[in-house]
This record gives C-alpha cells, structure tokens and sequence, in this order.
C-alpha cells in the first residue's frame, strides 16, 4: 500500500518552483545518458543511478546555503550536480578523464568537488557518515557557526555500526550535522523490513536524543521544506537533525542487478508516485507552468547533457606517468 | 569432465556444501533474494530456504561475529563477505575472536568457519573496491587461507574448506568470474598445497589469484622467447606449502613473484623471505617482484591497467632474470 | 543522589536467599584475595574485579537454567565462578598454571569453561556481542528449544557499532539472547553522561523493538526477578530480552587505575547500596539470618578461597614445547 | 638534556604539539578524565580543556573517522586509538578513507591527521590484547607509519608527525614507557630516515619499536663474543628508508631482521625482500628473521617470554650467520 501521489499547490515562487522542476530534470537526464553511455562502454565500473529519487537531492540541497559541506555516497550524481558542479566535471568523471572533477581516478562513485564542499562520493556504506560529524566538528572547533555539514546516506547503511557511532557522536557533542536517510526501502536487494527489526527509522534516530523528521521523499515540496526545517535546527547550534526521506529507485541498483528481489507492479505503482511527473502536473494545475515552459526547462537539460557528453568527449587521459601524482600533498601546499 | 565458467564452478561447489552437509548455511548481504551478487548463489534461496541461505543487513562485523558463534555452538557457517573491501569492518570478529579462540581457550572450543570473499581489481571499480587484503589474512595464526584461482580449485575448494574444523578463507575472484574451463567432476582439492600449474626449467614464476591467467600468459610468451618458465600457484596463503615453493626454485635458481596486493607487505614479501631463507644457495639471481603499485587503485583504465601485474612486465622481469642484467 | 538502599524482605525460600548471599561472598572474597595476589606479583596482566557488583552475577545466573549459554567481559570472574568452574580452576588460571581453565593462556580476561557453556571472557568491549547472538542463532537452527544464551558486557559497550549491529541482527532474527547490560555508569574513567546522547540505555535498547527491563543492580533480589523473567521472555522464544542492571564498582576499573575522575565521596554513596551488607541486613531483618550462619557462610567461602589459591600454587607451567598445541583442532577430533 | 622516561618524552610532546598548534587537538578514549591509559595526557585536560583534549566514547570506528573528517576540515587532530589490537575496529576508515581521500580526489583534500597508538606484548595481557599490527598499516600507500623505539623518538617525532600533510600513523611501545635515558633539549627527530643505534662491521641486527632494547642488549652480548655488530633501528615503517637499510646491510654483509610481529607477513618480510632486491650480491650469507612465533600470545610469563623475540634467539641468529653453519 503506497501513498496517494503528491499533490496540492506548490507554495513558491516561480523561480524555487522551476528551479526544482529543472533539478529533477537536469538530474535525470543525466542518469539516463549515463545509462546508456554504460551500455555503449564509454561508462564502467559501478554506476548507481539516482532515477526516482530526484526529488530528495533536489528539495535538500535547495534548502542548504553555499558555505555548507555535503558528504554523499556512491549514488550521487545528483547531489553533485545539483550543489553545482558542471555536468562536464561529472560526465568526464565516468569517462575517466582527468577534466573529471577526480582526474578520473574516482568515476562515478568518487565524485569530489572543493570549491562546493562536496566531500565525496563513498563506495564502503556507511563510511561518509563519521567524515560528516568530522567535518562537523572542525567547524564547531573553528567557531564557524553558520555551517552546516549535510551527509546523506542509504536507509542500509541503518544498520552498520558506522550509523550508530556516528548518530551517537554527533548528538552528544552537539555537531551540526544534517543526516539525510534516503530511504529508498532497499539496500540492493534487501528490503528495509529484513534489515532493521525497527523498521520506522525515525524511532531508531530519535532514540539517540537527536530530533528527527519523516517526509515524503517523492514530493520534492515536502522534502524541501523538511530539508529546510532540519537545517534550520541544526544551524541553531543545538543538535544535529535526522530526517528520513521516504523515496524508490525506479532503475536496478547497479548495472548489474537483475532486480529479482521486487515485483514489476510495485515498481510501476511507485512510479505512480515519480517525482517529476507528479510535480509539474501540480505546477500545471495551478497555473505555474505551461507545457512550452515545461518543454524549454526539457531542452535545457538535454542540451546541457549534450556538452557535457561533448566535453568529456574532448578529455583527454591522466598521463601514466602521473599515477602516484597526490598520492602525497607536494611540499608546501 | 564438463566446460563451466569460474562462476558456475563456485555455484556448484556452494549447492554441493548446503546438499551435503546440514550443518552448513550460507550468510551474508544479498545472497538470497538478490541472488548473490555475482549470481554465485542464485536459486539457493529456493532451493535451501531462509534459514540456511540468510540474507543479513549491511552489518559485516556483526553477522561475521554470528557466523563465528555459530559455528562455535555446532553449526557449519559459511559467512559471504561480499567483497574483502568491506572485510576490513569485520577484522577485529575475524582476528580477536575467531582465529585466537582455539589457543586462547586451551583448546576447549574449535571454530568451524568459512568466510568466502572477493579480491581484487580490474574492473575499474576504483580505490575502495579494488583491494587486495590476502597477505593481512595469511599473517593471522589460527586460520588457514586458501585463494582459488582455476576452475578446478572454484570447484573443489569449499568442500574441504567446510570439512576443516577450524576457520578458513576462501578468497574468490571476480575478475576470474567469466573464465571458462574443463573442470573434473569429481574434484577433491588439497587445499594444504600449491600446485604446478605449468612445468619449466629456467625461471619460477610464482602467483596465486586473479594473476594467474596473467601469469600463464607471460609463460606462453616466455616460451616462445625460448625462456622454460614453470607456473606455481600457491593456492594455500596460510599456511604457505613452502615446500612446493622451494622445490620449484631449487630446480629453475630463478624466481618472480607476482601478487597483485601492493608492493612493500604484499604476500609477496612473504614469499621472498621464505625462498631466500630456504633456498638462498640454490639461486642463480635475486627473486625479483612483480605486484600492484604502490598508489590506490585508479577508476580510469589505462591507469588501473598501469597499476596492477600484467603479463608484459611479468616477461620482463623473468626477462631479465634468466637472460640476466647482473644486480 | 543515588536510590536509597536496597530494602524490605527476602521473598525466597532459605535455600535461593541463603544461596545468593554465599554466592556473592564468594565471589567478594575471590575478588579480594586477586587483589592481593596481584600486589604479590601471583597475578600479571590486567585485572578487573567486581567488587560492588556482585549482586547481578549472583541474581542474574542463577536465573539461568544449565543448558544456557554465557557470554561474558575480561570482568568475569564472578561469572565463571557462579557458572560453576571450579574457583581453583580460575585462580590457576591466574596464575598462568596449565591447571587453568584456559591452561594458563588467557589469564584473568579470558576464562573459558566448555563444561558450564562459559563461551569467555573476552578483552575487546563488544566482542562478546555478536559471539552471543551467533549461539543463540546456532541454537535455533538446531532446534534446541529453551536454551538461552546470556550476554553480559558493560555500558561502555553500548556505544560501540558491535552492540548496534548485534542488537539490530538478534531483533530482526528474534535469536534467544539475554542481552545483560552491566551498567556501572564508567567505562574505564568514561561516565555515562559522557558516552551517550541517550543515557537511559533502556530507550536505546527498545529501539530495537526489544524488551528492555531496568533493574537495580545493588539489589539481589531486584536483579534476580529481572533476570528471571526475562529469560523466560527469551525462552519463550519470541525475541531477545535486553535488562540493564545499573550497578557500581567500589574499586578501580583495573589494577592500574588511578581513579581521577571520580570523587571518593561519590564511591563512598554508593557503598551505602553494596550488594552484600545490605542483602544481608535485610534477611537477618526478617530472621532467615543469623550473625553466626553469616559467619559460616563466611568461613566457607574463605576456605574455598585458601583451596582455589593452594591448587594454582601447587599447579605446574604448561611446556614451552606446547606453545602452538591448539592452534588448530587435532585430526580426529 | 636531561633524564627523562619514555613516558615521560611521550608525554611533553603531546603537550608541546597541543601548545604549539592551536588546530591540534587529542581525541580518544580517556585520554581525558582518566588522565591517558598510560597517563600520557594526565594533566592535559585542565590544561587544554575539553574541546582540545576530548575523551570519546568507546566507538574506534566513530572517533578515527571523525579524526580524519575533522582533518580534512582543517583541523589537526590527533587521535588516539588506546592499543593497536583495538584499530582493527577503526582500519576501514584509516584505509578507506584517510589513506585513499587525497589521491582518489584527484588532490582536491589532503587528510592532515596523527594517529598515536601502542603496540606490542610482553606485559602477559594475552592473546586479544598483544598484537603488533604495524606492518598492516605499512602496507598501505597515503600514510606515513613510525614506531618511537628510543626516547629521543617518543621526544620528537609527533611534532613532525603533526606538520606532515597526510596522514602519519605513531606507534608507541608501552614495553618501554618506563625505560629512563638522556633526553636532548631540542628534539627534532626526521620521520624520513632510519637510524643506526649502534655502528658494527660484522652483522646488521635491524628491527624497530619495542626489540630495539633486545636487539642493543644481544650486540652487546654479541661483542662480548667478539662479534661487532651494527644495530638499524627502521623508525620509519612506511616509506621504509631502503637507503640506510642497503647500506648498512652492503657493509656487513650479513643481517638479521628481528621484529615482534608474527613471522609469517610481518614487516620482517619486507625488510627481507628488500634487502634481496637490493644487496643480494653484497651478503655474504642469506638474512635471517628472529619474530614472534606463529600463535596468539599466552598470558603465562614463561609461554610469553617463548612466543617473542628475545635477545638471546638474536644473538644465536646473529652467531649461524657471522659463524656460518652454512645455509
Ligand atoms: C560496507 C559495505 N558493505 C557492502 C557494500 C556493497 N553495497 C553497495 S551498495 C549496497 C546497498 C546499500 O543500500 P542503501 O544504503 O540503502 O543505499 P542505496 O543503494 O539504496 O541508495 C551494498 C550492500 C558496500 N559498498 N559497503
Ligand atoms: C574495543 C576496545 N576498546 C577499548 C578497550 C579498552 N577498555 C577496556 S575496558 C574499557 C571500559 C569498558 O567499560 P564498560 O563496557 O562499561 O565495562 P566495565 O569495565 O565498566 O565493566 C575500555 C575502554 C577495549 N578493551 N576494547
Ligand atoms: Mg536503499
Ligand atoms: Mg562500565
């Protein structure tokens, strides 16, 4: 039984309303050329796409300001993207060129970003989640109150130790830490209720004195105004914030998932649900975009995609004599 | 004698252990309903059941610590690690308890475990799921360490494994999935020695793993250089069958060593130190290494391909070995 | 402001209430008897005794049956002895003597008993953990019904990913564990308050979707009820049982604490509620004691002491020639 | 210069970086109200207060990672983990991310982090809390490993730990906290080479960390028989000072490697392979290992005392080589 679609009124102006219409767009355009450039082989290694979830990058990292650090995991295409490194820096990550925001070494689950404070991009679950209440700690040690450090994570990385020393860390030293739970309902192919005995995570966070919030993760509005609420919180400097984002992968976990865990029919019911179609009927509805609008924000992101594939195209390799390049920090820097 | 794939060999030998011993269960992430990540379980679940083909949440020390408490109340769990990258959370269940308990305990409790895991790079999978931990394995007293790297020991290694009354490592490896070969039917793999894996007089060429494909490779195009390069597997890390080693080296007075771990502590050190302690008068030449270099493991092709053994610089080190360069 | 202390009449019949008294006695002059031969230079090694809480070994294995099983920390002596290993066997153990119950190997941390279904001591916090849940797991696949396996480790334990993972996967699985939470508010000079965000570990523990009991661990009898009837919540077989006895220790964490963060008065509070003189008062209160069956009660565990200390002293060293003996299982066996 | 206790150079370092740095800061289990395990920090907590000497929870995993994130954050923290066996708990966050973060990001961030631990046996704390795992860390590329085998060391190596941009991992021997020696006023120790303890002609005895006293002790020994023999202390573990190594070793022809880790794939390995690779034709016989046997470590005094290097198995290694039974 999943819940009804989104729906009602959004609440913005036109620019935060587009604009989170042309995230999610932006951001699945780009998943879907990244599928298919793993399908023609310019792609490989890992590839976790983000397609259903794009409302959960969207909403929150709309609602973070620029000073802000974001810690993310290996499917994080978008939270790059969206905190604002050019498709290009990303696209030619997963070719393996070293324009790559990593140089190439990292591809699509490594993505780095210093001048947005993306701190990657993880591949061992549940391994950015004490990196977060690190970074956290810095900035509470540095008394730059203000910033907040954003780190999204799996509802799988739930039931690693990591999540339990990071939460109890974090909430008991006060870090300003924003933990961002997309909860998609699978770790691969584990649904949520044969990995967590408590399956309402909220339950399981607020049991570590931290406040914690539940939003629809699939209503790009309801994610962005708990996204905005929790940071809130935790730049007040009293605690650090959970908030689970309750959303679904539309695509298999990885290239190589055969997907025999789920039935077809939940996976088209929650698409019933998908984020970007459910959003511009709203918009429509109340008169905030018109079908040409609607199509313009389309051609947008295709075109952006287009350069992006052209870019990384036009990269060029990291010579092999650079391989131990940064394994050090040179002298003086 | 039937033609399987790697794949196929580590699924029959897995659906063997459940048939034949009952005792056995399989635990670990994604190995029911998912069907395995590499599809090595696929069906088990139907087959066996829940309760003997346990999917377990992302919790590696905690369901690798059940693995071994079961196994010490009676049971003959085979814990799937996915990858040995994800191995490193489970470390201190696999060395503080399982590998000490025996001794720690005078000898009160055995601890019947197999831990099956994946290693290795190569399929640009980048720094945090490239790794290569077999050498930290193969340090620890207590357990025994087995790496198969044919057809043949994908097949027939579990069996034994699971017979062992005491904790073993099978380390598997992806980058050999799609291999295909003849493999016995009936295989009963020694898993206490290493293996000649080609005959040759002049230089040893001495692996264990994913680099051994790459090693016959080098073999093959040694010997139409003119250069008689026998092949040695190791097969079993710990501990190390050190007398095949030495015998092969005292024969050809030469030895290359290729470990795709990293250099300085890979198990390759290891190897070098027994063949200088046991067979140091019988060389004709320093052993020489060939391993991984020593940089995290890169995305991009060329410069993972640059970062691990491959078979052209195994030529040229048993190259210059044999046609000898001097010191 | 600690509880005032245990009170009010012994609901059991002579036999129990002079039982656990004799128990914890036993276990206090054991204790004591360490102490000083580790000043002697008898005992090496670290050394944690249980001085003040003696009440929740004594309460909580007597309420197991003799099929269950113990999982216990490197401070279990109480537990091996209670168990029922032989006190000789633990103090040559001590003493390194191969007439230990771990032929000298493990020493004070590492008592092992196959014979009670003593499963250790063992020196990492939270390594016992998953160990437990792993018998109760073999257990339940055996079939072997109404066996338990009791786990005890310190709060200082609860922090650490292990109790997490072990608490989520015992839950999840319903597996027969009796989680025992020694909660004797410091981990080493570690204070609750600074080790959780949540310092009711019940709240934590119910997270799971366990049962969580608090009980009062200065009291015997308290522990004794707790203990009971949470075994038979596990035995039942439904699901784990978690029961935090909130205890303290009246001497330092081992022999090389200086005991800094911690005031004598706050130790000298607590001695108010110790386990023995107050279980004591309390039954000469209501006449099932008198000072002369306390004597002899007294006198007997002495004895037992001055035997277990004769038997390590006349113990033998285990050969060098055996150092690798039981690294691996002999053949046959 | 004045006489101080390992300890004790261990203990004004600390205070000295805390001092001197104010990004510094001590985090770890006790380190606080406790006053330090070892009483390292005791003091340090009235005098830093708690933001800069912060106890932890016991959480290994939790408060490393927060080390490293708090190091890529700007901060220089220093992490202590209590003892070496408790970092298998937190060696997926050492590996995985400190040591990977700087060269997987393309160089974006560099991990600016000290770890401190000890490490070692000898004190019959049995088999869980005995280990020496410093060859683990040694084979990882993105950290800097040293072991502080002498006072000067304990003295003076966290400050050029702390200035290191990478991550640098210090292992501190509580077999030596209590040994007392001239300590120079000035200490400024370079993490980047090896140091000979000892001049000799005859014999290279290398080792590092705890074995140093054994290995100065069974010299002297050794010179009483009238053999001469030079002492290597390794102090940087990762990269290894391969230069002094080969040195020292083309002098005297000879070496033994002794080191506290097991034989099998300890840091002795390395050293051996090194030294093959390097000098095979300079040795006038094949180098030998004196190591820890092959099993947990016993809590018995005289068990322990068998499971570990000792300077009397050093001397007799040393007497077969420079006396030649021959190979
Ligand atoms: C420590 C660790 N264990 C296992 C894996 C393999 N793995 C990769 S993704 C994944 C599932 C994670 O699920 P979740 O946290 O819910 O994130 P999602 O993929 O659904 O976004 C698993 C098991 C890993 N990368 N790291
Ligand atoms: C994993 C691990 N980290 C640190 C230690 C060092 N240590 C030993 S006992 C202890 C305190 C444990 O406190 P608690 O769990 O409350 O048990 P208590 O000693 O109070 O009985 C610490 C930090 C250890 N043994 N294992
Ligand atoms: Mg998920
Ligand atoms: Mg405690």
């Amino acid at each position: 039984m999943i819940a009804p679609p989104p729906s009602g009124p959004v609440p913005y102006a036109e620019e935060l309303a587009l604009g989170l219409l042309a995230d999610m767009l932006r951001v699945r355009r780009l998943e879907e050329k990244s599928a298919e450039l793993y399908g023609a082989g310019k792609i490989r290694g890992f590839l976790h796409l983000y397609v259903g979830e794009e409302a959960v990058a969207a909403g929150a990292i709309r609602a973070l300001e620029p000073q802000d650090n974001v810690v993310a995991t290996y499917r994080e295409h978008a939270h790059a993207l969206l905190r604002g490194m050019p498709m290009g820096a990303i696209m030619a990550e997963m070719y393996g060129k070293q324009e790559g925001c990593s140089r190439g070494r990292g591809g699509s689950m490594h993505l780095f970003d210093a001048s947005t404070r993306l701190y990657g991009g993880n591949a061992i679950v549940g391994g950015g989640l004490p990196l977060a209440a690190g970074l956290a700690l810095a900035d509470r040690l540095r008394q730059r109150a203000g910033r907040v450090t954003a780190c999204f994570f799996g509802e799988g990385a739930v039931a690693e130790g990591a999540f339990h020393e990071s939460m109890n860390l974090a909430a008991l030293w006060r870090l300003p830490v924003l933990f961002c739970c997309e909860n998609n309902l699978y770790a691969m192919g584990t649904a949520l209720e044969r990995s967590e005995s408590q399956t309402d995570l909220c339950v399981k966070a607020a049991a570590f004195g931290v406040h914690a919030i539940k939003a629809d993760g699939m209503d790009v509005v309801a994610v962005h105004e708990a996204a905005a609420r929790g940071r809130a919180q935790v730049a007040a400097g009293d605690r650090p914030c959970f908030i689970e984002f309750l959303t679904y992968r539309f695509r298999a976990h990885s290239m190589f998932d055969p997907e025999l865990y789920r039935d077809k029919a939940e996976v088209a019911q929650w698409k019933t649900r998908g984020p970007i179609h459910t959003y511009s009927a709203r918009l429509k509805a109340q008169g905030m975009l018109t079908e040409e609008r609607f199509l313009e924000i389309e051609r947008a992101a295709q075109e952006e995609v287009a350069q992006a594939v052209a870019f990384a195209e036009a990269g060029t390799w990291e010579p092999v004599a650079d391989l131990a390049r940064d394994l050090h920090t040179p002298e003086g820097q | 004698m039937s033609r399987i794939s790697y794949r196929e060999a580590l699924r029959l030998a897995l659906r063997d252990a459940l048939a034949r011993e009952p005792r056995a269960f399989l635990i670990g992430e994604d190995v029911g309903k998912y069907g395995g990540t590499y599809a090595v379980s696929k069906g088990m679940l139907d087959e066996f059941g829940p309760e003997r083909v346990r999917d377990t949440p992302l919790s590696e020390l905690g369901f690798t610590g059940i693995g071994i408490g079961a196994a010490i109340g009676g049971m003959r769990p085979i814990v799937e690690i996915m990858t040995v990258n994800f191995s490193l959370l489970a470390l201190d269940q696999i060395v503080n308890t399982a590998a000490l308990y025996r001794h720690m305990s005078g000898g009160q409790f055995s601890v019947p475990l197999v831990i099956r895991t994946s290693s290795g790079a190569g399929r640009q999978l980048a720094a945090q799921h490239s790794h290569s931990f077999e050498a930290w394995f193969a340090h620890v007293p207590g357990i025994r360490v087995v790496a198969a790297a044919s057809i043949e020991d994908a097949r027939g290694m579990l069996w034994p494994a699971l017979l062992d009354p005491d904790p073993v490592i099978v380390f598997e490896y992806p980058a050999l999935f799609n291999m295909e070969g003849e493999c016995p039917d009936a295989v009963a793999v020694d898993i206490r020695s290493a293996k000649v894996r080609r005959e040759g007089a002049q230089v040893s060429l001495i692996t264990y793993g994913a680099s051994l494909p790459k090693t016959l490779e080098a073999a093959e195009q040694l010997a139409r250089e003119g250069i008689d390069a026998e092949v040695l597997d190791l097969r079993v890390l710990r501990p190390l069958d050190e007398a095949a080693l030495l015998a092969s080296v005292r024969k050809t007075r030469r030895a290359v060593v290729i470990d795709e771990s990293w250099r300085s502590g890979g198990l390759a050190a290891e190897v070098m130190a027994r063949i200088i302690e046991g067979a140091f008068y019988d060389l004709d030449a320093p052993p020489a290494r060939v391993c991984s270099e020593e940089v995290p493991v890169p995305y991009a092709k060329h410069l993972e391909d640059a970062a691990l053994p491959q078979a052209g610089k195994i030529v040229a080190a048993a190259e210059r070995l044999v046609r000898g360069a001097g010191a």
